[in-house]
């Protein structure tokens, strides 16, 4: 098929943080080459900057590295550094980019990182990776995971570039890399589609001055704040202020800095993500100093995520002081401390004095943005971001060019990867005919046999910046361990994980002819694929490698006591080395797969999913467990969209599709298999029937919570939110009577110990509705009762325009009394609530009370995961395999979720995430066959009993007793299928006859660690 | 109807005599005085034709039935010495055979035995050597052929001219199948079958209906096992816990009706009433009665139920 | 396959108190596949019982060796250049035949058994194990719809089933299941009714256990 | 006594058991450095040789750390290894080794927590146990 079409298999990245790294990622395995254009000399983005991330507190730079080196390994992405567009010409399958590629003036092919030259450069400039809060050198590089891994010169700051004189970079570079002469050059390549991913800029708030920003050093945003707790930061994450460097006891964060702020800053919108990371920072300031006072100055709390209002609970908790005020006056006070004044909830005016201040500064359009935006001929709207409509959230106005992440709306990182494989599956879509023209193979060079050598192993100690060697006395564990057995090479490393130290790693193979690897640094879980991936690139088996985890497990959690966490690194290393001793060659093979998808439930999430999948070329088996498609989608009303159309049109568009089977009335029962090869049993109107698949989408819904307050059920005039989009929608002609009053209370029964997430929807609902009604019934009376109004992104411009068309929104808060509401005998409903500002209870006589109660888990979603083998979190929600960065996967290879199912969302990131889902499940059936074998359990046929242990203790029905292959007269023996051994383990621990291997994890391995660690060995003989 | 009378039998002239026959039933002392044993036979003599005398019964050690039997006899009642086959091998069982009827006993009642695990030594190793079938076999060759199980002959004079009995249990789990193993005993040639204690009426009426449509109450005598309540508590004790006898609810309910120094006397009133019915009932010859540590009150129990003067 | 289980660590122990070398032989037959005797199960008992040495400042080694079988001549001679470097003692790890092999082979050593062997069976799940067959000498399972009522009625009756039996399971515990009720129902259920009725004869036993130690000569093998 | 440093040998799991000592590591969570963790793919990896080889190296202490019963990745490999360890503490207390030594415990990724509370707890238990007499005889 992919040898007559037209159009490039090709596909342009704009942006190399997060959203352009998964947008690219997804391409290149669906099939597609992949140029990734950054404009600065490194990828990584903001992600790069950040310290922690919300609401895991995961190290941001720990999760993103891998995925830099991914990108930076494959071999289907090509990273465009340095380089800007200058323009996308043709159309949709067919466009003619140009680029223009700004000097380096450097070689990549001949740098080695080795940082001589910024350390012999004189000029010093502010680091704008730093927020500026240091300085580094003219020549450079961002930061020390950065991809690629390469130096670069500023021209404008450097001092032979602009005067002629010095040139001490090129004088010492020892790898004659330097070139001064280095021109711009234009290239043009061809590409089907365009991934916009270029991010957003962070608010300046020099540019009004309120804050005093530009004058006090002690006024800083957020993203220095971030900077600051880095340990890679200015302070090496010491928690110190720029003024004095003293480590400051008390500190202020205000909210909505160049957020929901018109008048000094025009910036209407929300930017979504900065009462969490505010929250975030608090918690971890905390953290570095238990003493120190937090506060948090805010409008509204928007914690609406995932976790989140967890997150912000535990906040509250940890003693991080909330202050529902908004700062306008600053007054310095000696020492470079700060004073706030602000009218507290009581009304009284206080002044406390501050160390430092945090602006939570929200997101802006970057600056160059609307300069790309012309050269990609696309619109932006009236914000400032590319302009995109609520049902096509990742479509710019011209087709084939697909914008995702905070290029389009603030948004967080869950919700801009989600946007990115979005993006990926729309701007594969488009392309799919030309699926794999353009894709290379990667090819490893051959890799050398150690079978017969005996072990020299190498050892690398990572001081992982400060967050080892700051504890461990890591000269100590390298000398200790240059004496260990087989040790033929140990030494330090800054960064393990860098690419220069990768590098490192491979040239040691080579030079100290090692044939093991040990690298104690963080944890196999993160970093083990990457340094795995170096020993193949090296020449050597992947598996010869083991990982020490002297980070997670040791100088984090042992920073006060130095020599023990330096003991315990000895005895971890050592246990790495006696097992690496005894580590073999292992070979993973090829298996086919089933290239259809299984996508569980119709609603809008599955509908979407199961369409792109369909429209990528795959095959989907779409079940519903009703006889109706579409789910929640047609009871919803919006006044922004036409929902119920675009559900009806998604329903004929899923129908009609040749590759989709529709199984209506129909629940999968048990699934088995794997990744490429499930089989899942489901129950029909036809009884039991098997479908065969390669991929699982689990959409499996939500839906809306029934209270049982507020009189719901007992008084006709109480009403859902679904309700009332069913008044509107039909136009009932109630909503027009005249004096009408309209009341709607949020949070029914969300937020509260019971229930206590926010779903995330319900604020914005309840005003679009209000404002519908006003629309039609302009003198009508409008109360929202609220707690904090969580409309966050452009959703706020809803709420800025129902408060000045008169809309009243009254704040209650669930430990001063929540409204009650009577049936009053004039047929109204009277609502009570105390006013938090009159601090009076105030009456409202409603006519319709609209309650906004959330969205409730599917309450099948125990029979569920339990099919499907998944996880669900307290709330009742799937669990998907990683908050941060893999929003749109199950912890099961293979499996992916979507819509409600995954945590309650407005419909349109439902889509999103649906179509993400799409991306994902290309991923996978993209290919023509999985990879299989490597870390599983590999019985030896001649040790086998043939007792049938492994076949009754495997949790998978994985063994058989199958017949002996040379000889069919000769006694059978065990074997587990290698593409189906989930590789637990469980066998090899019960085997009576010590048959069963586990690879990568024998119990000679094993017991010679163990041993390794109780047992101080001897040092080996010089 | 009459059949051939085989053995000096008392038991087997009353059954053959067409009339209701009844029997009774006598556990022997864990003991070697004799005495107890005549004491409690008194009860019985004049009230019954002849009584049971089991054989160590749920396998704890009393005096052997045979001896027991003798004395019983003593006192101008047969009896029916019970014999279990866990404790005897076939050597052991047809010595005794011979050695009881030589004394005087005239009717043998053939049966497994319950195992010793229920008994008052479970060490010991069970014999089980044949079952109560084979048992039946076993005596009836010697009597009718002159044949111990080896084969070898007995003399004209010395065959065990013995009444053949055994248990037969219709209530016995699973219902099925009860009825087939019935008829492996007749099949096997014994001579009068007694009941467990019978409490439900429509199941013990569809079993006999299907024992006459067999044929098999042609071929051998059935009894039926009686046992009196003596309170409320025996009734639900048997209904709960005790394997292959049903107590119907409405019995028990009646007991429960009764004031407590009334209930024995419901426990008569409903066993009498259940006798009545036996007397007329289809294929039915006769009642075993089981008043287990209870003798005293057989006098008065068979006046009760009509079933004195005995032919 | 012969069933068997570990006697308990302090029997064991009671064996090789004061000794100071050990050998633990392991078999790779039944006490292989019964999880009881394989090269695993002797690991753990020689980690067990070196642990308990080294606890009280004991030494005492223990090596450990797992035969193909015990029950055959020929593997129990591979042991001898091991058994000839003097132990004090040497633990069988297989069914009761092993010990009597190994000490028939090895007469000087001490040889003790370290497992109980229990019965004839067969397993009915992972770690369930059940006694299956008595070795009468004489089968006649064919009659019984396939199965044993020597080995698995309590009473090893051939008419039953007794007055016993309820709900499918045997007087004894309700851990039994009566076998006669599987009989019985079997027959009953497959219209098979026929096959039932036989009185089945009392039963020749002299060719089990109760005639006394048994011996199989096949002339036509013995050389 | 007081100046007693147990070695403890913890098994844990690479989903849960292993995640939630790496949480614990991000979390910054202080915890007694006496314990010294090995990975294995599933608790239901966990061999008992592995344990009597820990101790009989020397460790005082030994548990093993898998998914929370239910949670397993592998289905019920926490609940296999919790059988090994309940089987293996009956063999320890026959032989005279204080079973406690030996442990079992169940966590989720996310309970950095509820991880480093337990190493705290068990080293506490171990610690209260003294020094492995198996250790005190090897130094010997």
């Amino acid at each position: 098929m992919a040898n007559n079409t037209t159009k490039s298999g090709a596909v342009m990245v704009i942006g190399g943080g997060i959203a352009g790294i998964q947008s690219a990622l997804d391409l290149a395995e669906m099939g597609f080459y992949v140029y990734m254009v950054e404009k600065g000399p490194a990828i990584g983005g903001r992600m790069a900057q950040l310290d922690k991330t919300f609401p895991t507190n995961d190290c941001s730079i720990c999760m993103i590295s891998p995925k830099l080196n991914d990108v930076g390994g494959h071999i289907n992405i090509e990273i465009l550094t340095l380089t800007d567009v200058l323009s996308v010409k043709g159309s949709e399958g067919d466009f003619s980019v140009k680029l223009r590629k700004n000097p380096r003036y450097i070689d990549m092919s001949k740098c080695i990182a080795c940082g001589e030259c910024a350390n012999k450069c004189p000029k010093k400039v502010s680091n704008y990776f730093n927020e500026g809060v240091d300085t580094r050198k003219a020549i450079y590089v961002e930061y020390a995971q950065a991809v690629p891994l390469k130096f670069s010169i500023n021209a404008e700051e450097c001092i032979y570039l602009t005067k002629g004189k010095c040139g001490n970079c090129k004088k010492v570079c020892p790898a004659d890399a330097v070139n001064y002469e280095d021109k711009a050059e234009e290239v043009t390549l061809r590409v089907g589609s365009v991934v916009v991913a270029s991010g957003f800029d962070v608010f300046d708030p020099s540019v009004a001055d309120t804050y005093r920003y530009s004058q006090w050093p002690n006024v800083i945003t957020s993203m220095e704040y971030e900077r600051i707790l880095s340990a890679s930061g200015p302070f090496q994450g010491h928690l110190v202020r720029p003024s004095d460097h003293k480590e400051p006891k008390k500190i202020a964060w205000l909210q909505c800095v160049g957020s929901r702020d018109i008048n000094r800053c025009d910036k209407r919108y929300c930017s979504a993500v900065c009462c969490m990371y505010a929250i975030k920072e608090a918690v971890i300031s905390k953290e570095h100093a238990s003493d120190l006072e937090a506060a948090v100055f805010y409008m509204d709390i928007r914690t609406y995520g995932k976790d989140f209002e967890k997150y912000y609970n535990r906040a509250q908790d940890a003693g991080v002081r909330f202050v529902r005020s908004r700062i306008h006056t600053l007054t310095p006070a000696p020492n470079g401390d700060i004073i706030l004044e602000y009218i507290d909830d009581a009304g009284e005016r206080q002044s406390e004095v501050f160390e430092l201040v945090v602006l939570s500064v929200g997101m802006t359009p970057r600056t160059n943005l609307p300069e790309l935006a012309a050269n990609l001929d696309i619109d932006l709207n009236e914000d400032g971001f590319i302009q995109t409509q609520p049902l096509t959230p990742i479509n710019s106005t011209r087709t084939g060019v697909f914008a995702c992440g905070a290029v389009n709306e603030p948004k967080d990182i869950p919700s801009t990867v989600m946007e990115a494989s979005a993006a990926a599956e729309a701007a594969g879509r488009v392309i799919a005919e030309a699926k794999g023209t353009l894709t290379k193979s990667r090819t490893y060079p051959p890799e050398r046999d150690i079978k017969d050598e005996p072990p020299r192993i190498g050892v690398f100690i990572c001081h992982c910046g400060i967050n080892i060697a700051s504890v461990i006395n890591i000269e100590e564990v390298v000398n200790y361990c240059k004496d260990l057995p087989f040790v033929e090479h140990c030494t330090n490393t800054l960064f393990a994980c860098s690419a220069d130290s990768l590098n490192k790693i491979k040239e040691a193979i080579t030079e100290h002819k090692l044939n093991r690897l040990v690298v104690a640094s963080c944890t196999p879980r993160t970093h083990e694929p990457m340094f795995r991936e170096a020993l193949a690139q090296a020449g050597l088996n992947k598996y010869l490698f083991e990982m020490a985890n002297i980070r997670d497990q040791d100088s984090w959690v042992h920073q006060k006591e130095p020599v023990k966490a330096t003991q315990k690194a000895k005895a971890l290393v050592r246990g790495a080395v006696a097992k690496a001793a005894l580590l073999e060659q292992m070979y993973q093979t090829k298996m086919g797969l089933t290239k259809e998808a299984l996508v569980v439930g119709a609603g809008a999430a599955g509908l979407n999913s199961a369409l792109s999948i369909a429209q990528l070329g795959y095959p989907v088996h779409l079940l519903e467990k009703t006889d109706v498609l579409g789910g929640n989608g047609p009871k919803i009303f919006s006044r922004e969209k036409d929902v119920r159309g675009y559900v009806a049109k998604l329903i004929k568009d899923v129908e009609n599709h040749p590759l989709i089977k529709i199984y209506k009335n129909t629940v999968p029962k048990s699934s088995h298999g794997f990744v490429g090869n499930f089989e899942t049993k489901c129950l029909g109107p036809n009884g039991e029937f098997t479908i065969s698949h390669g991929v699982t989408v689990l959409c499996a819904g939500g839906h809306a919570h029934k209270p049982a307050s507020y009189l719901y059920g007992e008084n006709p005039n109480v009403l859902l939110s679904l309700d009332m989009d069913e008044l509107l929608a039909t136009n009932d002609p109630i909503i027009k009577k005249p004096n009408q009053t309209f009341a709607f209370i949020q949070c029914v029964e969300s937020r509260e110990p019971d229930r206590p997430y926010c779903s995330k929807i319900c604020c914005t609902h309840s005003i679009e509705s209000a404002l519908t009604i006003l629309d039609r019934n302009p003198e009508a009376i409008i109360y929202i009762l609220c707690r904090d109004v969580r409309t966050y992104g452009f959703r706020e411009k809803l709420y800025q325009e129902a408060r000045s068309r008169g809309v009243r929104f009254i704040k209650y808060c669930v430990d001063c009394g929540k409204p009650e509401v009577v049936a009053g005998a004039n047929g109204k409903l009277n609502i009570t609530i105390k006013d938090h500002i009159l601090n009076r209870p105030i009456l409202i006589e409603a006519d319709y009370l609209t309650l906004a109660t959330g969205i409730d888990p599917n309450p099948m979603r125990e029979e569920i995961v339990e099919v499907f083998k998944g996880q669900l979190s307290a709330e009742g929600f799937l669990f998907e395999a990683h908050m941060k960065l893999r929003p749109v996967d199950l912890a099961t290879d293979g499996q992916y979720l979507a819509g409600l199912a995954h945590y309650p969302k407005p419909l349109e990131e439902t889509i999103v995430q649906a179509k993400a889902s799409a991306a994902r499940v290309a991923t996978i059936l993209s290919k023509d066959h999985i990879m299989v074998g490597g870390v599983i359990a590999v019985v030896n046929p001649e040790k086998c009993a043939v007792c049938c242990t492994c076949v009754r203790a495997c949790p998978v029905q994985v063994p058989k007793i199958v017949r002996n292959e040379v000889d069919p007269a000769l006694r059978g023996h065990a074997f587990m299928e290698p593409a189906m051994c989930h590789g637990c383990g469980v066998c090899v621990s019960e085997c009576p006859g010590k048959a069963i291997k586990f690879q990568f994890f024998t119990d000679e391995q094993l017991l010679a660690k163990v041993e390794a660690m109780v047992q101080e060995k001897k040092a080996k003989p010089a | 109807m009459t059949r051939e009378i085989k053995t000096k039998s008392n038991l087997e002239r009353v059954l053959a005599s067409g009339a209701f026959a009844v029997t009774g039933e006598l556990g022997p002392p864990r003991s070697a005085d004799g005495s107890e044993v005549a004491h409690k036979a008194k009860h019985l003599v004049g009230n019954v034709d002849s009584v049971n005398i089991t054989d160590n019964q749920t396998a704890v050690v009393r005096m052997s039935s045979m001896a027991a039997g003798l004395l019983v006899q003593r006192e101008g009642l047969q009896c029916n010495m019970q014999m279990v086959t866990r404790d005897r091998n076939r050597i052991a069982i047809q010595s005794d055979i011979m050695g009881a009827y030589a004394l005087g006993i005239n009717n043998l009642l053939c049966l497994t035995g319950d195992h010793q695990k229920f008994g008052d030594h479970p060490q010991s190793k069970n014999v089980f050597d044949m079952d109560a079938i084979g048992l039946i076999q076993a005596v009836k060759s010697m009597r009718d052929d002159g044949r111990l199980l080896s084969g070898q002959e007995l003399p004209p004079e010395g065959r065990p001219k013995i009444f053949i009995g055994a248990a037969y249990n219709p209530f016995a789990d699973p219902e099925k199948y009860r009825i087939h193993r019935t008829a492996k005993k007749v099949e096997a040639g014994v001579d009068f079958l007694q009941s467990q204690c019978i409490y439900d009426m429509p199941r013990f009426r569809a079993f006999m209906k299907e024992a006459v449509d067999m044929g098999l109450t042609e071929k051998a005598y059935f009894m039926a096992g009686v046992t009196p309540f003596k309170n409320l508590g025996m009734a639900r004790y048997m209904q709960k816990n005790v394997p292959g006898i049903l107590v119907p609810d409405d019995f028990v309910n009646r007991l429960k009706a009764a004031p407590k120094d009334k209930q024995a006397e419901e426990g008569m009133k409903i066993a009498a009433e259940q006798i009545e019915e036996f007397k007329t009932m289809p294929g039915l010859k006769g009642v075993h009665l089981m008043l287990i540590e209870w003798e005293h009150m057989v006098p008065e129990f068979v006046k009760l139920c009509n079933l004195t003067p005995r032919p | 396959m012969i069933i068997c289980e570990r006697k308990p660590i302090d029997e064991i122990k009671s064996f090789i108190d004061g000794k100071k070398k050990v050998l633990l032989v392991g078999c790779r037959g039944c006490v292989t596949v019964c999880n009881a005797g394989g090269t695993k199960e002797v690991e753990i008992l020689a980690a067990l019982l070196r642990l308990d040495a080294q606890k009280d400042g004991k030494e005492l080694t223990v090596d450990e060796f797992t035969l193909e079988r015990q029950c055959d001549p020929e593997y129990v001679d591979e042991l001898a250049d091991l058994v000839s470097k003097g132990y004090d003692a040497i633990l069988s790890m297989a069914c009761s035949v092993g010990p009597q092999f190994l000490s028939r082979r090895y007469p000087k050593e001490r040889v003790y058994p370290s497992l109980n062997t229990c019965f004839i069976g067969g397993a009915l799940a992972h770690g369930v194990w059940a006694e299956h067959c008595q070795a009468c000498g004489n089968c006649v399972i064919h009659i019984y719809g396939g199965l044993c009522p020597v080995s698995r009625c309590s009473k090893s009756i051939m008419n039953g089933p007794c007055g016993g039996s309820s709900n499918g399971v045997c007087e004894i515990s309700k851990e039994v299941e009566c076998v006669w009720h599987l009989i019985a129902s079997k027959f009953m259920d497959e219209g098979r009714l026929a096959e039932f009725a036989p009185i089945q004869p009392i039963k020749d036993w002299s060719k089990s256990r109760d005639g006394g130690p048994r011996k199989i000569v096949r002339e036509e093998l013995v050389k | 006594m007081s100046d007693f440093e147990p070695k403890i040998i913890a098994f844990c799991c690479q989903y849960c058991a292993y995640n939630a000592a790496d949480t614990a590591g991000s979390m910054r969570l202080q915890y007694t450095p006496n314990v010294e963790i090995v990975l294995i793919p599933c608790s239901g990896r966990f061999d008992v040789i592995l344990a009597l080889k820990a101790l009989e190296s020397g460790a005082d202490g030994v548990y093993v750390a898998g998914c929370l019963e239910g949670g397993c990745h592998f289905l019920d490999g926490n609940i296999r290894a919790r059988k090994r360890v309940v089987y293996l503490q009956n063999e320890l207390k026959k032989i005279g080794l204080e079973p406690e030594r030996l442990a079992m415990v169940n966590v989720s990724a996310s309970q950095g927590p509820q991880f480093a509370a337990y190493v705290d707890e068990f080293a506490g238990v171990v610690k209260g146990l003294g020094p492995s007499p198996i250790k005190k005889h090897l130094a010997a």
